[in-house]
């Protein structure tokens, strides 16, 4: 939020107290204008102490001479050699122009006017200084552990949680049937399943290619009129089993393409 | 007063003194259980009457209730070892531009303050207790808000923040709306007198009915 | 009992109040300067009387005076709340297999149950008094054993051990018969809404593959 950049758009300092000290002893050599060892919180604050000085109400200062106030001190604090943070120099600037805009006739002023810009200084102020007023108010209170006191050794209550556990006896049997269903030593059957071992189509094939010299599809070597289940495993015996005679040089395989029919020839002795 | 104080005012009386926290209506009525909270409601305010120009006050803080000694006793009780944390200044300010704006995000009181808040500052304060997080401000950048705590109120003896001390005046004022309100008001206000003296007294204080 | 304290009274009350300790009447009368221990002491005894029937209570003890909670309202300091909580599925097989087992080992209960069991889990059925400490096993190691007590028998409604139905019967009763992984999803999730069984959910889906 920058709602009041135009003050403000300049890099702020750190909030640090007592970045802003003066040289000891300056105190009081002039009744508005002193160096004050403990500082301000940046320009804002400078102005309101400065505004504070007027002796008025914070809604009548009368902001020409709080500027001067303002020049006044930074010149001052230049001419003692101070280090002077940043935005009081921006501060001093803006509001030198703010002077000379206040100044000027009226119509020959800018948008927005220098009283709209000095009118916002002071709402600033006011609110500035409100909420310091409250402060202190706030902190002049009763306070706890400084004025009022709580009990000095309360015994302090507390609540106990018991648990009640439910179970009934069902449940319990239940359980234990679980257990024991759950660990009992389980049987497992295995069905026979219809199957061509690998030593049977070996045989098969073998056999079969020995009748012709023509290349046979693999499918012809399976058993006819097998069962699903079977046939499939035929085929996957017969294929190893032709791999296997290939391997031993008894028989040639061929395949025109992938995933085409696989045939198969003896060779020749 | 009651000459004889009934079951619920002694158990009522009884827990709060214990209590190592302040406790509300709600707490209360439940700890007791299945005392209606309208009696123990009742039983709070009788008691309160009845501490009232004793040593000891029941006081309620926040919604929560608690006892504590009579601040006209504090001569009588204040330590020497000071126990209250000792707040810096920009502290102090922060915690009261929280406590009269809050809800209120980093950005604002530091619109109000003129200077940046150093991160240590609203750290001091949430450790403290008196500040907290109060979520998010719905508006571009979600900037975290905010707000005091219930141990706020307490510590510093305010029922409410409606008893914040001079927060009705400030409101009044215009004194707790941000500058820009403040400024149309205040323009809208010249251009009808058409005068243009920024110290005209007259002019400020009708703003504050603006 | 007076009607307005007078102003000793409300000091040594709110003394006595913020004290982190109990105080002699010296002490009273030296804190509160210059007042006569005999007129400390007047108002310790008007302040027992008037305190007397409330919920709180001035007392002497060894000479030292300090206040404190009626003694009949003690025990609205520690209050017990009682919860019912449905025993866990896996606290509820520990217990049958003790039960079934007894006196058993905390290995013997996991190796029947064919699943680690959680420390937990004999705690519970110790804290809700159905199983206790046995002795121990006088093998190598001497595990502790397990066993259940009378109010076990009473809780379930059982006259004795003897009652718990034989493996024929549960069979008989289609106990032994495998739950359906749908039945036995329904009672992991009915567990983890009552809670006190998380340890045991992981449990049971290593369960389900064994």
């Amino acid at each position: 939020m920058n709602e009041d950049g135009l003050l403000f758009d300049a890099p702020q300092a750190d909030d640090a107290e007592g970045g802003w000290i003066g040289p000891a002893g300056s105190k009081g050599a002039d009744d508005a204008l002193y160096l004050e060892l403990d500082g301000w919180e940046g320009p804002l604050d400078l102005l309101l102490d400065l505004a504070r000085r007027q002796k008025v109400d914070l809604r009548q200062i009368s902001i020409l001479a709080l500027v001067d106030q303002y020049l006044g001190y930074i010149e001052r604090a230049e001419a003692l050699r101070l280090e002077l943070a940043a935005d009081y120099l921006v501060m001093a600037a803006w509001l030198a122009y703010l002077k000379s805009a206040l100044l000027l006739p009226r119509d020959e002023q800018e948008e927005p006017s220098a009283e709209e810009l000095a009118l916002r200084l002071q709402l600033r102020l006011q609110r500035l200084g409100a909420m310091r007023e409250a402060a202190a108010r706030l902190m002049g209170r009763d306070r706890i552990g400084r004025d009022i006191f709580l009990r000095g050794a309360p015994e302090g209550i507390r609540i106990d949680r018991k648990t009640q556990w439910k179970c009934d006896s069902f449940a319990l049997i239940q359980a234990y049937g679980q257990v024991k269903a759950r660990t009992a030593p389980r049987i497992y059957h295995v069905f026979d399943r219809p199957v061509m071992t690998l030593e049977s189509a070996l045989e098969r094939v073998s056999a079969m290619l020995g009748v012709t010299l023509d290349w046979m599809d693999l499918r012809e070597f399976l058993p006819k009129h097998a069962e699903p289940r079977l046939r499939k495993s035929a085929l996957a015996s017969s294929f190893v089993a032709a791999l296997e005679l290939a391997r031993q040089g008894r028989a040639e395989i061929a395949q025109e393409e992938i995933f085409g029919s696989l045939r198969l020839r003896r060779i020749g002795q | 007063m009651s000459e004889k104080p009934d079951e619920v005012m002694r158990a009522v009386e009884a827990t709060l003194f214990a209590s190592e926290d302040a406790l509300t209506v709600e707490v209360l009525a439940g700890h007791l259980g299945g005392i209606d909270a309208a009696e123990v409601r009742e039983a709070l305010h009788a008691l309160e009457e009845y501490y009232r120009g004793r040593g000891i006050h029941l006081v309620e803080r926040g919604k929560r209730w608690h006892f504590e000694t009579a601040p006209d006793l504090a001569h009588l009780l204040r330590r020497e070892r000071e126990q209250v944390r000792r707040l810096s200044r920009a502290a102090t300010e922060v915690l009261a531009i929280v406590a009269y704006h809050e809800p209120v995000s980093r950005a604002e009181i530091e619109s109000i303050r003129g200077v940046q808040t150093s991160a240590g500052t609203l750290d001091v304060l949430m450790e403290a207790g008196w500040v907290k997080l109060a979520g998010r401000r719905e508006v571009p950048g979600r900037p975290v808000i905010y707000a005091t705590t219930p141990e706020f109120l307490e510590h510093f003896g305010l029922s409410s923040r409606r008893d914040l001390p001079g927060i009705d005046e400030l409101r009044a004022a215009g004194l707790l709306d941000p500058v820009d309100d403040a400024l149309e008001a205040a323009m809208d206000r010249e251009e009808e007198a058409d005068s243009g003296a920024e110290e005209d007294a007259e002019e400020y204080s009708s703003e504050s009915q603006a």
